[in-house]
């Protein structure tokens, strides 16, 4: 690991700023040993429930141009199997480990983050409120500057790890949305997740998707990435874990540029799973160009 | 019972394509490989098909043949659209990008003195490896292949070399038995008297009604699966199976990862 | 032109569903001989504001993974410039056309319309809602159903012409919005419009488009078009003209079975000049697979 | 004055690359076309570079040079990212898909008896063609070619056959005169008596220089422009330049289709 490449992220010292992102990198073990976890920043581990949840029925996932939808449905076993499966695992190895925190109710979200309130190698949540939000009527807790106010504020009285809110782009304002996250104690903003959409299968007539529609991933979402860095970095004074189709080192420079000071690779991993090498190799060559990490100079 | 994937895990290599001929509507590659990858029957690739943002994600192709000893791969493509499209048309002395050898392939242990091996269409890719393996163990299988019709066949010629026999059906009837393949072993029972284990690769409703036949002989049945894949190493979740026996909250196996190769009868293949 | 692929959209009768969408056509001949206008069902001209509007200065657009973004900003020479000029070129060819209206301010709006009531050659109106509503501090008219509603009814009271409504993706709920357009009278519904999105230069260290963020599109916004047509179809009876990243006949039936009854192709002809050809012809193959156009077919 | 676009319009076709070679740091293309394109000097194609997704758009490449009666297209490829990068690489044998001839070219009637040719880097790409046409109506150019270093230089080979003279310049002195081509132009202004019009293609900065040059010797100035491009047609409105002096609500012109020829005094160079 190149020392230069260090890069502070809110309370978090990252010996890179690349970090895997939640969904796309498993518990950490399943690339190994074409991708050790330990040369990223930090890793985000899959969406964690208090109970498990199955997951949606197949097909979950369709490739688009420059990218993929995926229907996943958060499946996964609880944080129960979490914290005594995985994480002792994660714990024998030198990453940093944010964990990605999914519920119904504001309730399930808290009940996820007390279990997890000092454990060993915890080192921040990432809340992911593109769930259904249940109790409002299945919008989603992360369009509503409301409902996030009162998710971040129970979530954040539930425990003392750094706590990063990760936006969806599917709202008209997102700015709003992440004002109201720093206004309710969030520590950092981690911005995309998917973007809503469909294919269909025109020889079947139907949906390609089982679950109809799905999240867009990849490249072809790297434009509004940024520019949702961009706006949330004018709008807050929170550290931001940009990503979005990061699949370069001039990409994860040009989310530095926008606003973040940790950078998401997610998509890219399964076109490449090289990517990270020739990124973090890459990176130093840039890295070499500035005294410090250029966050945000696109805004001057 | 061993653990039917490779040690160590996969690794990423480029494979140079050496030849590249017909083999009915598929095309029969041949690469050559520096790496030793040491594939267990039943696993596959991810291949880089390149194409750009057309074809963003790999594309799984199963490992058809290994020959460790002069670092040849072998596998068996079908051009059914724009990924294998390009993969059929890659032209000798291009690098062919890979990670694998991938999954939980065929558990050879498992397959008993008088091992059956069904393919359908394109499922003939993996079997040619297999039976090559079971042939070296002593045990040469005893081999179903069909297809919609004779350019629909795959692996024909290999697998006939290394079988202790080969049926052949066609729907049309346009070489072997006229039928499904399935349909054929339904009504020549005997043919499949003392088989140990079936191990099959192709539509899901031959392997359906594969499941069948091998419940009511009492003899244990695999099956390689198919399903969209993202990562094809088992993070994504997104090669979903549902399990016939759900435990604890948990609905679906991994093709990629907890197969492509599974008991048939831990699977819903509806 | 094959007969075959005529189909109805609202209470126009299309010779096929392929429509050149706005601001990638121009006026209709730019790329003659190439691309006659003829071969399109319609064509909807660039948008068009009361007086001129110069547009943004360069950079004004960039490529981007499957798709482009833009910053035109929408320039224009008015609609009295459309009117002498352009529409009596056009009506002298055997095209629908349809005009994409723009403006600051409902009245301005209004006054397009009230300019192109009556004039002959134009066979719809498409209000373009995601321009900056000034006088609501700049959010576009397309994000809020009460703008929607205020416009839409202004409008529909100063023109007989078939009023399209084209809306934005950038929205929480686009069916609630295709619902108010519904009931302020709207004809039918277009969408989508570009998504909101940037690009650096990290070389520069700043946006690479002198406006700072542009429009999304081509084939990378596919994904998301088809879903937003899809959920407008269900929450509306309105006929839906579907665009966003067509390139194929294959997308063309894709649109059409999510709910269009008109498919838009814009960025995928400057990628390439003969798609509208390959598309109409391989549309044909499709057609006689159905004894009638599959519209909505993927909601079954 | 003849409208410097072709008539007819542009066309899409495809032409077989047939020759690639270095030219310096640039590669230099000869491609065989079928139809009869008969470009203006100046005009451009828009590329189809596949690549997929990564490289969407086309690319517009000048008319380097073009010989109607054998068909062959000269184009001039310096590799400076993703598009002209795989440009640059074809094999030949390969068929790029052309859109084209675009835009206006160098009006051939106003460049006069002694018309000087000013090229900056791959700038010089289009003179080759401007002046071989100007060479053949009996006014072959004064040529004045710049570049960074030596490997920048681009057609000097064509340019010096074609030209009354040729003055060269680079910034490291390592071919030519040391220096940016403008300034030593500056420097021996007698090289530009009786000059009747000036036509180039390079910099921005370049071309601001020699719209001063030329408005202090009251003679025309000529300048081909670049800027990001979609449609190339003039449809989509993206590669918009100042104008001088906006009228009625109009301030920007198009490089594909108004240009990407200008008189300089009509457009901002900053
Ligand atoms: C474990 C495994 C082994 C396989 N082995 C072989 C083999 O040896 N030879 C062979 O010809 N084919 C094999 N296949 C099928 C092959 O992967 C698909 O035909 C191929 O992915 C289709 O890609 P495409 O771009 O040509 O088609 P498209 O339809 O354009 O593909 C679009 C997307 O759907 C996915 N997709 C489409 N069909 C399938 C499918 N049947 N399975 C998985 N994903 C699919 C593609 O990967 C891609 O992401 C195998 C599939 C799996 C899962
Ligand atoms: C009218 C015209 C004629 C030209 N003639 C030649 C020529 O004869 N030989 C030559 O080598 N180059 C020429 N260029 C420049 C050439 O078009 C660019 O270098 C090329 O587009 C860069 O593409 P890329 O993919 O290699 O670079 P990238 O930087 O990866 O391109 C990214 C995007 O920016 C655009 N872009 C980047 N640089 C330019 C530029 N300078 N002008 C326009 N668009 C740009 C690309 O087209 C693409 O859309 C010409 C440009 C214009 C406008
Ligand atoms: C297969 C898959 C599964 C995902 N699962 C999760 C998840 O569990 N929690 C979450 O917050 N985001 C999840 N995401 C979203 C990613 O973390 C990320 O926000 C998105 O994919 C954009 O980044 P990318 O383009 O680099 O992939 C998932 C994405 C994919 C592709
Ligand atoms: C260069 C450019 C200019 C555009 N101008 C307009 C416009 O004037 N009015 C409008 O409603 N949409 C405009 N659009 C949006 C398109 O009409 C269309 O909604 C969008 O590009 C998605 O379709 P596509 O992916 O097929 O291009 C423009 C798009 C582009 C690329
Ligand atoms: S493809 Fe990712 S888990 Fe199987
Ligand atoms: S590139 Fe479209 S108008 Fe010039």
């Amino acid at each position: 690991m190149n020392e230069n490449l260090s890069i502070r992220f809110g309370s978090l010292e990252l010996s890179n700023p690349l970090v895997a992102v939640s969904g796309t990198f498993g518990y950490g073990f399943d690339y190994e040993p074409v991708i050790p976890p330990e040369i990223f920043g930090a890793i985000v581990v899959k969406g964690t429930s208090l109970e498990p949840w199955p997951g949606n029925p197949p097909p979950r996932i369709v490739e688009t141009p420059a990218g993929m939808l995926n229907a996943i449905g958060l499946e996964n076993p609880g944080v129960e199997v979490l914290v005594e499966e995985y994480l002792p695992r994660l714990a024998a190895r030198d990453v940093r480990v944010i964990v990605n925190v999914v519920g119904k109710t504001v309730e399930e979200y808290v009940g996820v983050a007390r279990r997890l309130q000092g454990i060993e190698g915890v080192d921040a949540l990432e809340l992911n409120v593109s769930c259904p939000n249940v109790k409002a009527g299945g919008m989603s807790f992360g369009t509503s500057p409301a409902a996030i106010d009162n998710l971040v504020g129970a979530v954040r009285a539930a425990t003392d790890a750094p706590l990063i809110v990760k936006l969806t782009p599917n709202v008209t304002d997102i700015a709003e949305v992440a004002r109201a996250a720093e206004e309710a104690g969030a520590d950092a903003i981690s911005l995309i997740n998917t973007l809503l959409g469909m294919a269909i299968d025109v020889d079947a007539g139907k949906p390609v998707l089982a679950n109809v529609v799905g999240g867009l991933s990849g490249p072809a979402v790297r434009p509004v990435a940024l520019r949702c860095v961009y706006q949330v970095r004018a709008a807050t004074s929170l550290p931001i874990l940009g990503l979005g189709g990061v699949a370069s080192a001039e990409d994860v420079i040009a989310f530095i540029m926008a606003g973040a000071s940790a950078v998401g690779i997610g998509t890219a991993l399964f076109a490449d799973p090289l990517a990270p090498h020739r990124i973090l190799s890459d990176l130093a060559a840039y890295r070499a160009r500035y005294d410090e990490w250029p966050v945000g100079r696109a805004h001057l | 019972m061993l653990d039917p994937s490779r040690e160590g895990g996969p690794e990423v290599f480029g494979a140079r394509l050496v030849h590249n001929a017909p083999e009915g509507r598929a095309r029969r590659l041949l690469l050559v490989v520096e790496e030793d990858i040491a594939p267990v029957p039943g696993q596959f690739l991810q291949l880089g098909v390149g194409g750009g943002g057309e074809t963003y994600l790999r594309r799984p192709i199963s490992i058809a043949d290994w020959d460790g000893a002069r670092g040849l791969l072998e596998l068996l493509v079908l051009p059914v659209g724009k990924g294998t499209g390009l993969l059929a048309s890659a032209q000798p002395g291009s690098i062919i990008d890979c990670l694998g050898p991938l999954g939980r392939g065929f558990d050879l242990d498992a397959a008993g003195p008088i091992p059956v091996l069904v393919g359908g269409g394109i499922g003939a890719a993996p079997l040619v490896y297999l039976a090559r393996r079971l042939a070296e163990r002593g045990c040469p299988p005893l081999t179903f292949l069909g297809a919609s019709d004779h350019p629909g066949l795959a692996g024909e010629k290999s697998l006939t070399a290394l079988s202790r026999g080969v049926v052949l059906a066609t729907e049309d009837g346009s070489r072997g038995a006229t039928g499904m393949i399935t349909e054929v072993m339904l009504r020549n029972p005997g043919e499949l008297e003392g088989a140990t284990a079936i191990m099959a690769c192709g539509p899901r409703g031959m392997l359906a009604a594969l499941k069948g036949m091998a419940r009511e002989r009492g003899i244990p049945a695999y099956g390689s699966l198919e399903e969209h894949m993202a990562c094809g190493v088992g993070a994504c979740l997104g090669c979903a199976v549902p399990m016939s026996r759900p435990e604890s909250g948990k609905s679906y196996l991994r093709v990629c990862a907890d197969g492509p190769v599974f008991p048939l009868e831990e699977v819903i293949l509806a």
